[in-house]
């Protein structure tokens, strides 16, 4: 029965990963409500940013190598989503389809910029010995410890994320915003501004799960469909704007992945979707969002 | 300390506000006039949410027309709205915190909650969770507790229920001794006279005429030119 | 009201005549190509974008499930008709397997209606983008119905009057008149009874309840016509295609019409053959204008403007022109 | 008669394929340069396209060669569903001829052919000519554990191996995986717990490296076998914890990096000297190969018509089907009556040489033919290969 | 006795731990006038979606001409006879003010759902110009809502209640946002209304309300405090106390 341990204990690890990139779509498009379609091609910045700079580090064998990757990734993507809003999208908060298309214009390009910059060859952390080996874990014996670490990082920015929503004024006024920007500024508030360190955290949030992502998987052209794709159904499956939603949701989706495979190979990748039209169809705002 | 000079809106080919001056000092002025005459219109441009296409608003001198309106707010401008326009997503507390200027301003959530015991039982409640008259209160607390300089209230008085609508005339008289401008916009004729000395009569994008509060709340034939109100309809 | 129609008609007798125009000014082969592959194209795609831009316009539903929804009817066609390889059922001419793939497509529109009926806004979009991955993967996968990634090849089109369907200006004016007729049929429909309360669901639901409307029935059978709408479009599809498979209801595709829409406008139906004719002429000649490996940045920077340009496509654009020359309020 | 003559090119400069699709273009421009774009005394203009490895968009693009370009010959498209979409398109061409680029299905040539459609290189299914006989008669082993994508090319790919693997007498067990999948440690868990003596693996770019990594660090050690796209310079030359568990691995192709041949080490040395700093690999991809391949064959139907196309290509086509090229590998190629090619297939293994990790040839199964040698009608019977019919029939005894 | 328009059971409704609506038993004849006065967040308002259906009751029965409604869906309790006035307008801001009341005057029609277009002769739009014309509104009928004033969506709101000619009628704060001049044009409506016609107003203009109303009920904190006929409302301690305050 250690395989069945072992599968369940992938799903959770997978869930984890997909909880990191998603909640900082989550972010965004609950509180902002933009659906951010260039969320995928931020992944893609993070990764490719943090491998240049990690790639000479790890040649000279640096120890720190791998996390300076890590802390470049985030930069660069946080960078990026901040620009795209206050250059693209600030000025046209509340049309959600048109941002929505603008964010697909960007991710258009930049994937094909990164294709340009970087080629198509596709790339792969490796993890800090540290964590790298395997650990033992009870029931399924030697287990990628990078793997457990996952876990460790997605339950740290859940806890972050939540304090940060439902303790402090940022929060107050991030959901204000979405209900009624105009009025919100009409109380003193900048709301550009605000929006901005949105989407940047959101965006940082992605670069995070970038590299780690693309610790554990290769690093490559069309991961970034493939993650705004899973971002989208975490999501909506979760209830937007809820964090304790979005964490439902990855766990749900990882593990539906991994018995899905292991159970019925073909077909698994249906069953992703057929769990989040079922949701929806049942709680049309998500399993935790609010109607 | 706001002055309105010459102001003009115009919606696509629709000239809404044509050429409205105005000032208001420490006392408070009362702008009334029929339903689509261009009050509303008036606030939103004073406050910045409507683009104005001439004119200029200064405010204790400077101008301020054509900036951000939370930079308008940051200088002294609060605004209740029309329609109320509270936060869905956000709890009556967190509306009041959201704005409040902590505790040694003169306005703070706990004053706000004496003055309406309705909002402090209600203190979870979210902005849509609340009855239209609440609603109307948050609107109003949410605006006070922002210590402006001038507060600008599009029909606050509507929905409430007569005992509060005399409890928020009290508070809105007690506004210049608290240093507070007051611009009311009402339709309630009675709270309109009684809260200013000087009323001014919009009628189709334009201040007709202004006069004396009591004077108005005698002149019935004035009612009826610029208000159309019928001698037989109050009793 | 009327002004919209004789409009939309007018654009289209205009299209009538261009391959004629075409032919004189251009060599026999590209007059042919342009008829076919790109006003031909541009017409397929248009009809397609039209069922988003109903929904869209009129209901407030963004579905991305349109592409999908054609694919079915396309699909259909492909599994009933006589000479698919590989022959799945095969048996049925044209006549009977057209008319068949077009109930499958209004069927699936309905279902997808149903599946949707309770969600709204971004909520909507994501549900018919699950649904149109799901169908996409399941068909991408199901060997024995589908066949797979290689998907049903070989649907050359009937005989149209005698005339091969593979004969480019055939298969032109056939996708002409057919998005002509719909176009009209939308425009009549959305100031029926029918087409008002769905306007009204679109500004507020709780409302058309309370005048004693059954919103979900509105709101399922409006999903039925756009099903409809799109299934003539991936019939169509198809037979252009000479055949179907996965990649013609993939992510791509299903994101491309939501382009063309966009890029025509949200605001009048017709903006749906606007932009699916600027896109298919960019998706065709980006490469020649720019580098050939660097052509995607071209095709997003157009969008990406356009998009910045005018919140309402080209469609808003031009009746914003309008409105300054005539000087008239809309 | 003195126009250029019109090449076309369709490849894949989009998406995962990218990489292949590039260096397939890099070939093709190379080998044109080398006879500055002349052949039978008349120019050769190539005009290039690329499609996203979608069906409709190949066709699309097709079209707008043939019909908006005016191009007298394609050569591509790289991926196997568009080979067959193109294969369908060229039935209702006259005059105009379609050769393949790299798409590796069998069904393109293999069931209802197209008379001017026609492929100069081998297919998934040949690649692994001899890799099964291989595996069990020289290393022994009765039972594999195949875990391969879900999708047409490596259907084919797994159907070549079972053919004689499995009539050798040896047991497999299938994991498929979806395209797509970058998460295989379900599977692996799996594979590793099986008593299987070998693991197949035929993956896609991406989702190959994917599978090496994670079996790295599942601490996997069972012999592994992969599919002719997995031993490419694009997973070798990616870095990574998969390397370590990758040098040794065995697989069957139409090419590798180091095979002993004359003209195969030109080639890479001409390759090498003209893209070295213009982003080629250490050596050719097998998508280059093909490419070049397929153009050879092209040139020489052109050089025995003088570059005379009239006659609705008629004579041109004639020639083409007669042909007969040396691959860039050096291996012989000629078509059989479907316009198929029958040429030379390696079986690799990849060796830790002067530093990295190449491809190397230790062994040629001479001049497979699309069947593997099987009658074609019994080899028909079997029918398509396909998640259902990965071709593991035991012998008749 | 005749069988009241709408007779209320023990209805109840909360809100999780609050009770909006407590247990509240009344019984509207047909034909009368009945005002609902009350403090604000009395429960007024959510008695009114409890009868039309928008938040159900969460105990309680609700009955209309003596049949028992309180299990149909809004749209089903519309189609017997009940119409509303929302307290803040519920109006289609895309459509025109004439589409508005043409989309409410159909509403209750058979044939509800057609795809096909009212002729020039449609009944359905004359009714709509009609309505629009007493609700003084002709001016605006080709304007988008979208553009209308506060007070004017206020007068168009009352429209869209009448179009469905109604059994009951039931408005909410009808005179919130009217101009002085037009309330007493609304007054005179209220007066003009059939007797057919059995009407349920919430107020707080008392100048409205009393005029208009045959007996007023009084609520409090979601129950019933006070009922009585209009002219003792006004020098009633209680309704003064918790309501009226002193400044009437
Ligand atoms: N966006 C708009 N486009 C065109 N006209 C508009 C727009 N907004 C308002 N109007 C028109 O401007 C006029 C004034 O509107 P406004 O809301 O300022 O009136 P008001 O005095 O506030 O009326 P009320 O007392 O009913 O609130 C109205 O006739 C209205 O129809
Ligand atoms: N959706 C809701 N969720 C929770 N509480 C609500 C909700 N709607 C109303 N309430 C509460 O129920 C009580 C009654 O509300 P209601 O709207 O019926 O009052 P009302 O009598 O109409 O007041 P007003 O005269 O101000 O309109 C109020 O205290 C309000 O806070
Ligand atoms: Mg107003
Ligand atoms: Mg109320």
């Amino acid at each position: 029965m250690d395989l069945a341990a072992t599968i369940v204990l992938n799903g959770l690890t997978l869930a984890a990963l997909y909880f990191i990139v998603a909640s900082g779509f989550s972010l965004v498009f609950g509180l902002m409500r933009v659906v951010n379609m260039a969320h995928g091609s931020l992944y893609l910045i993070a990764g490719y940013v943090g491998y240049a700079v990690f790639e000479p580090l790890y040649d000279q064998d640096a120890w720190y190598a791998w996390h300076a990757g890590l802390a470049a990734g985030i930069l660069a993507a946080a960078l990026a989503g901040a620009l795209m809003q206050k250059i693209l999208l600030g000025w046209m908060q509340g049309q959600e389809l048109r941002q929505a298309l603008v964010t697909i214009g960007v991710s258009i390009i930049v994937a094909d910029q990164i294709l340009a910059f970087y080629g198509g060859n596709p790339r792969q952390f490796f993890a800090p010995d540290s964590i790298f080996g395997s650990t033992q874990v009870p029931l399924v014996g030697g287990y990628p410890t990078f793997r457990l670490v996952q876990i460790g990082v997605a339950l740290a920015v859940g806890v972050g994320l939540w304090l940060l929503l439902n303790r402090t004024r940022l929060g107050m006024m991030i959901r204000a915003g979405v209900d009624d920007r105009e009025m919100l500024g009409a109380c003193g508030i900048n709301v550009p501004l605000v929006g901005i360190a949105v989407f940047a955290l959101g965006a940082a949030l992605c670069g995070l799960g970038g590299v780690i992502g693309s610790t554990a998987q290769p690093l490559a052209m069309g991961q970034d469909g493939r993650f705004l794709l899973i971002s989208l159904v975490v999501v909506i499956v979760g209830g937007m704007g809820s964090i304790a939603g979005t964490a439902v949701g990855a766990v749900l989706i990882g593990l539906a992945e991994q018995l899905g495979q292991a159970l019925f190979p073909t077909y698994s990748v249906v069953l992703t979707f057929v769990i989040m039209a079922a949701v929806l169809a049942m709680r049309p705002q998500g399993i935790l969002g609010r109607a | 300390m706001l002055a309105v000079s010459d102001l003009h809106v115009r919606f696509g080919q629709a000239h809404i506000l044509q050429g409205v001056s105005l000032s208001v000092g420490e006392r408070p002025l009362a702008v009334i006039g029929r339903n689509g005459m261009g009050k509303t219109t008036l606030c939103g441009a004073i406050a910045g949410l409507i683009r104005r296409s001439e004119g200029a608003i200064t405010l204790g001198g400077e101008r301020i027309d054509g900036l951000a309106p939370f930079r308008i707010a940051r200088r002294g401008i609060a605004l209740v709205p029309q329609g109320r326009r509270t936060f869905p997503s956000l709890s009556v507390h967190e509306h009041l915190r959201l704005v409040s200027r902590g505790s040694r301003a003169r306005w703070t959530i706990e004053r706000v909650y004496e003055t309406f015991p309705r909002l402090a039982e209600r203190r979870r409640n979210g902005g849509t969770e609340l009855s239209g008259g609440e609603q109307q209160m948050l609107a109003i607390s949410r605006a006070l507790l922002m210590n402006p300089r001038l507060v600008i209230m599009d029909e606050p008085s509507e929905g409430l229920a007569p005992v509060i609508v005399d409890q928020l005339i009290g508070v809105l008289r007690a506004l210049p001794t608290e240093g507070m401008g007051l611009l009311l916009v009402e339709q309630n004729l009675r709270v309109a006279t009684e809260v200013a000395e000087e009323v001014a009569i919009m009628v189709t994008g334009r201040i007709a005429t202004s006069m004396p509060a009591r004077a108005l709340a005698e002149d019935k034939e004035a009612q009826r030119r610029f208000l159309g109100v019928s001698a037989g309809g109050h009793h | 009201m009327r002004e919209r129609v004789l409009l939309a008609l007018g654009a289209f007798a205009l299209v009538a005549l261009l391959p004629f125009l075409l032919a004189a000014i251009l060599p026999a082969n590209q007059a042919q190509f342009w008829t076919a592959n790109i006003l031909g194209r541009a017409l397929v795609f248009g009809i397609v974008a039209l069922s988003l831009t109903f929904l869209a316009t009129y209901g407030g539903f963004i579905s991305l499930a349109q592409m999908m929804i054609a694919g079915v009817a396309g699909y259909a066609l492909a599994v009933f008709v006589e000479g698919a390889v590989p022959r799945v059922v095969g048996g049925l001419g044209y006549l009977a397997a057209i008319p068949l793939g077009l109930l499958a497509s209004t069927l699936m529109g309905l279902l997808v209606g149903a599946i949707a009926v309770r969600t709204r806004d971004i909520y909507l979009l994501m549900i018919t983008l699950a649904l149109a991955m799901g169908v996409f993967r399941f068909v991408e996968t199901n060997i024995a119905w589908f066949n797979g990634y290689e998907g049903i090849r070989n649907v050359v089109g009937p005989n149209v009057f005698g005339r091969d369907f593979r004969d480019p200006w055939v298969f032109f004016y056939v996708a002409l008149g057919t998005a002509a007729l719909l176009l009209v049929g939308v425009l009549y429909l959305v100031r029926s009874p029918f087409g008002l309360v769905l306007q009204g669901i679109r500004d507020n639901p709780r409302r058309v309840a309370a005048l004693g409307y059954n919103v979900a029935l509105h709101r399922i059978a409006a999903f039925g016509v756009a099903g409809f709408i799109a299934g003539c479009g991936g019939v169509l599809g198809t037979i252009y295609n000479i055949g179907i498979s996965p990649g013609t209801i993939g992510l791509g595709a299903t994101v491309n019409v939501l382009i063309m829409s966009v890029i025509g406008g949200l605001g009048h139906p017709l903006g749906a053959f606007l932009g699916s004719l600027v896109f298919t002429v960019f998706d065709t000649f980006a490469a020649n204008l720019y580098d050939r490996d660097r052509f995607n940045t071209l095709i997003g920077t157009v969008f990406l403007v356009i998009v910045l340009l005018s919140p309402d496509g080209l469609t808003g654009l031009a009746s914003r022109l309008r409105r300054l020359a005539t000087g008239r309020r809309e | 008669q003195n126009a250029p003559i019109r090449l076309g090119g369709l490849t894949t400069l989009e998406g995962p394929f990218a990489t292949g699709g590039q260096d397939s273009f890099r070939c093709v421009q190379m080998e044109l340069e080398r006879i500055n774009n002349t052949v039978g005394g008349r120019r050769i203009e190539f005009i290039r396209e690329s499609s996203n490895a979608q069906a409709d968009v190949a066709l699309a693009r097709a079209r707008k060669l043939i019909e908006q370009d005016n191009v007298d010959i394609i050569l591509g498209p790289l991926s196997g569903a568009e080979g067959i979409a193109l294969r369908d398109y060229s039935r209702t061409l006259t005059g105009k001829t379609i050769v393949n680029g790299s798409s590796g299905a069998s069904d393109t040539t293999l069931r209802n052919p197209s008379p001017n459609f026609f492929r100069f290189s081998t297919d998934g299914t040949q690649w692994m000519a001899g890799l099964g006989n291989h595996v069990y008669r020289n290393l022994g082993i009765r039972e594999v554990a195949i875990s391969a994508g879900d999708y047409a090319f490596p259907y084919a790919q797994v159907f070549g191996f079972n053919l004689e693997f499995c009539r050798a007498g040896g047991r497999v067990q299938h994991y498929w995986a979806p395209l797509g999948t970058t998460d295989f440690s379900a599977q692996i868990a799996q594979i590793n717990r099986s008593n299987a003596g070998a693991v197949v693996v035929v993956h896609g770019g991406t989702d190959g490296l994917a599978f090496m990594t994670q079996y790295a660090q599942a601490g996997g050690n069972k012999p592994l076998i992969g599919g002719s796209i997995m031993a490419d310079q694009t997973m070798l030359s990616a870095r990574g914890p998969h390397r370590r568990v990758m040098v040794g691995m065995l697989s069957g192709g139409p090419i590798a990096d180091v095979i002993d041949d004359q003209n195969w080490r030109e080639f890479v040395e001409r390759y090498r000297r003209r893209w070295a700093n213009e982003g080629g690999f250490q050596s050719p991809s097998i998508h280059g190969v093909n490419y070049t391949t397929n153009l050879y064959g092209i040139l020489a139907g052109l050089r025995a018509v003088d570059g005379d196309l009239s006659g609705n290509q008629a004579a041109f086509q004639r020639a083409l089907a007669a042909a007969q090229v040396t691959a860039p590998t050096g291996a012989a190629v000629r078509l059989d009556h479907n316009r198929q090619a029958i040429s030379d297939i390696f079986l690799n293994r990849i060796e830790e040489r002067d530093g990295r990790a190449q491809v190397v040839a230790f062994d040629r199964t001479p001049q497979v033919n699309q069947t593997l040698g099987t009658p074609e009608a019994q080899f028909l019977a079997l029918g398509a290969p396909s998640r259902d019919n990965p071709g593991c029939v035991p012998a008749a005894t | 006795m005749t069988t009241p328009a709408i007779s209320l059971a023990g209805v109840s409704r909360r809100f999780g731990a609050l009770q909006a609506v407590r247990d509240v038993s009344l019984d509207v004849m047909p034909g009368e006038r009945r005002a609902v006065l009350g403090p604000n967040g009395a429960g007024k308002t959510t008695l009114f979606n409890t009868i039309c259906g928008d938040f159900p009751p969460t105990s309680g029965q609700i009955l209309l001409f003596g049949e028992d409604i309180s299990a149909l869906r809004p749209h089903q309790r519309t189609r017997r006879g009940i119409g509303r006035t929302y307290q803040t307008s519920l109006l289609f801001n895309g459509l025109s003010v004439l589409e508005n009341l043409f989309v409410a005057v159909r509403g209750l029609r058979p044939g509800r759902f057609s795809f096909l277009r009212p002729r020039g002769s449609d009944t359905g739009m004359a009714k709509a110009r009609d309505i629009a014309e007493r609700m003084r509104l002709s001016h605006l009928l080709h304007e988008q809502v979208l553009n209308l004033s506060h007070g004017q969506r206020r007068q168009l709101e009352i429209g869209m209640a009448l179009a469905g000619d109604p059994r009951v009628l039931m408005l909410d704060e009808p005179a919130a946002g009217l101009s002085p001049g037009d309330r007493p044009e609304l007054l005179l409506l209220l007066r003009e209304l059939p007797r057919s016609l059995t009407l349920i107003l919430i107020e707080h203009d008392m100048d409205i309300a009393l005029p208009a109303a045959d007996f007023v009920t009084v609520m409090k904190d979601g129950q019933v405090v006070v009922e009585a006929p209009p002219d003792r409302i006004e020098d009633d301690p209680v309704v003064q106390a918790i309501y009226l305050g002193g400044g009437h």
